[in-house]
């Protein structure tokens, strides 16, 4: 939040101007002083510059970083102003914040004037008669007003568009359980133990992955008739026992090799 | 309130309404001992009259949510003829996505920009071309062999870039910061 | 196209634009060979004498390189009462030197407002590009490419500027203030 808004929201609690910038902090310095800008007294107005900052702080606003850089700058030009007069060399240290400053009241000056000319002009409406012959279907930009951030803007909501139309595709993790490898293993245990029980032998798996390998495999082998399955009652155990059929090493590859693909 | 204040009044409130006005929102606007019903309904009168003269582009009409100013319909033809002559200074929201689409990704061909506006856009893209903001770079080596299309130069010169990679790119560009404040009450 | 037409046709125009009007658009929509550039102007100066009378609603305004039709300043407060407007922004104290920079040295960077400002601008002038005030007027060829910045045509059109050089020149007012010998607010 800026410093403005901040002291708005609060109201402010004591009388303590918001300035735009250090620059302007600066000049209502200069101005409260009734000193030249050509002639800053520069260790009085460093002074009240960070007496101000205080205040600021202790109003617990937000200071810019901007309003530190000037004061380390007041500070500087006030240790080049104690230092004696032949010691400072000919140029005036004040030299580039004057010029600065001129700068910077002539920014203001014209501020000042926009301001006044907003005030006015927003008293004048755009006189408006729709007509029956132009009804625009759509909404038409005039070329000279796109700009490049429009561009980008518009470029943004085509492809946000795009992409709510068109979700992406559910990401396929390569399975770290091979369909065909749990194929093979449970129709073994099937072909040795004659009885295997589906249910107990997935909870005794702690992977929800291999578990729906396992599932898969079990499927595939019922439809190959290498193994049956058997339920009594829903929601009770599922036995595998072995099929009617023998399964080829190559149909055990097979369910497995298409699955991958 | 006196009687020519009240007409400008009533004027103005007619030609930035953007619609019919009625005779009592006339009253309640204005909102003065003077401008009881009886006398806005002589002002409507009056300006109606004021504006019924050949040399003037202003008519007020009587509908049924109130008064309502429009142009008369013999200027029909001059106000087409002009609304014509803007309409090539204007993009629609169309051409301008099209623009966008090409600026990012040239080159680009007609269908990819089909796919990624999901509608066709063969004429806005012959608009563009007709309009040189876009231009014609050979052609893709799929099959059908489609057209390429880039941005022109003018493209450039109207977006103060000098070449096609100097466009910024569109995140940072329209990148939120914390809110400004620069508006106030 | 006699006279009177003519007249009643710029009106309906003017009326109907939505914004300035250029002569060379006027020119181009009518098409006729009585109506040339001059006879134009012509017309236009007779159209805003008309207008300006104290009992009327409308006013002709030169604005950003065209015509545009307005409503008197001093009907602002019957106005707010029709649209039921009660408080209304204002530009804040940055907004105002940021438009004045930029107004003034068009085009410039946001290192260049920021130097001149002592401050950092970078969320002004986000929220005035936003508001159509300013616009980008492509990038700097300097290293990083900064992005160019520029008043906008609405930016002429709210401050009633035909073009941004009709701003006062801050050197001038500077002078004013400082040969009555006091350093002003």
């Amino acid at each position: 939040m800026t410093m403005l808004a901040e002291h708005e929201s609060l109201g402010p609690p004591v009388e303590l101007e918001v300035f735009s910038g250090p620059l302007d902090l600066l000049l209502h310095l200069i101005r409260k002083n009734e000193v030249s800008i050509y002639d800053i007294p520069i260790v009085s107005i460093c002074d009240q510059y960070h007496e101000h900052l205080r205040e600021m702080q202790e109003l617990d606003l937000d200071i810019a970083g901007d309003f530190l850089w000037m004061a380390s700058w007041l500070l500087h030009l006030k240790s080049k102003m104690l230092l004696p007069q032949s010691v400072k060399g000919e140029e005036d240290p004040r030299e580039e914040l004057v010029e600065r400053l001129l700068a910077y009241r002539r920014v203001k000056q014209l501020a000042s004037y926009l301001h006044d000319s907003d005030i006015v002009r927003r008293c004048v409406w755009p006189a408006e008669v729709t007509s029956a012959v132009e009804q625009p279907t759509e909404v038409e930009l005039d070329w000279e007003d796109v700009d490049l951030r429009l561009l980008a803007q518009t470029y943004l909501d085509v492809m946000q568009r795009f992409e709510a139309s068109h979700p992406p595709p559910l990401e396929v993790l390569p399975l770290r359980y091979k369909v065909e490898e749990k194929m093979k293993e449970v129709y073994h245990r099937v072909r040795t133990d004659g009885l295997v029980p589906l249910l107990r032998h997935l909870n005794s798996r702690s992977d929800p992955e291999e578990v729906v390998a396992v599932i898969v495999a079990a499927l595939e082998l019922v439809r190959l008739r290498g193994v049956f399955a058997e339920q009594r009652e829903a929601f009770t155990e599922i036995y595998l026992r072995p099929g009617d059929r023998e399964l080829s090493a190559r149909e055990l590859l097979h369910r497995g090799a298409s699955d991958s693909g | 309130m006196d009687r020519e204040t009240l007409t400008a009044g009533v004027e103005a409130i007619l030609l930035t309404a953007g619609g019919p006005v009625t005779v009592s929102a006339l009253v309640e606007a204005i909102d003065d001992s003077d401008a009881d019903p009886g006398t806005i309904e002589d002002v409507l009168a009056s300006v109606a009259t004021s504006w019924d003269r050949p040399d003037s582009g202003l008519r007020l009409e009587h509908v049924a949510g109130g008064w309502r100013c429009i142009t008369p319909a013999e200027l029909d033809g001059l106000l087409r003829s002009y609304h014509g002559i803007v309409a090539r200074q204007r993009l629609s929201q169309a051409a301008l996505e099209v623009l966008a689409i090409v600026a990012h990704r040239q080159p680009v061909t007609l269908p990819e920009i089909n796919f990624i506006r999901g509608t066709n856009s063969a004429s806005v893209v012959r608009t563009l071309l007709e309009r040189k903001l876009l231009r014609l770079a050979g052609r893709k080596k799929v099959v059908g062999k489609p057209f390429l299309y880039r941005t022109s130069k003018e493209f450039l010169v109207h977006f103060g870039l000098d070449r096609p990679e100097d466009l910024p790119d569109p995140e940072e560009m329209v990148k939120d910061e914390t809110s400004s404040g620069v508006l106030s009450e």
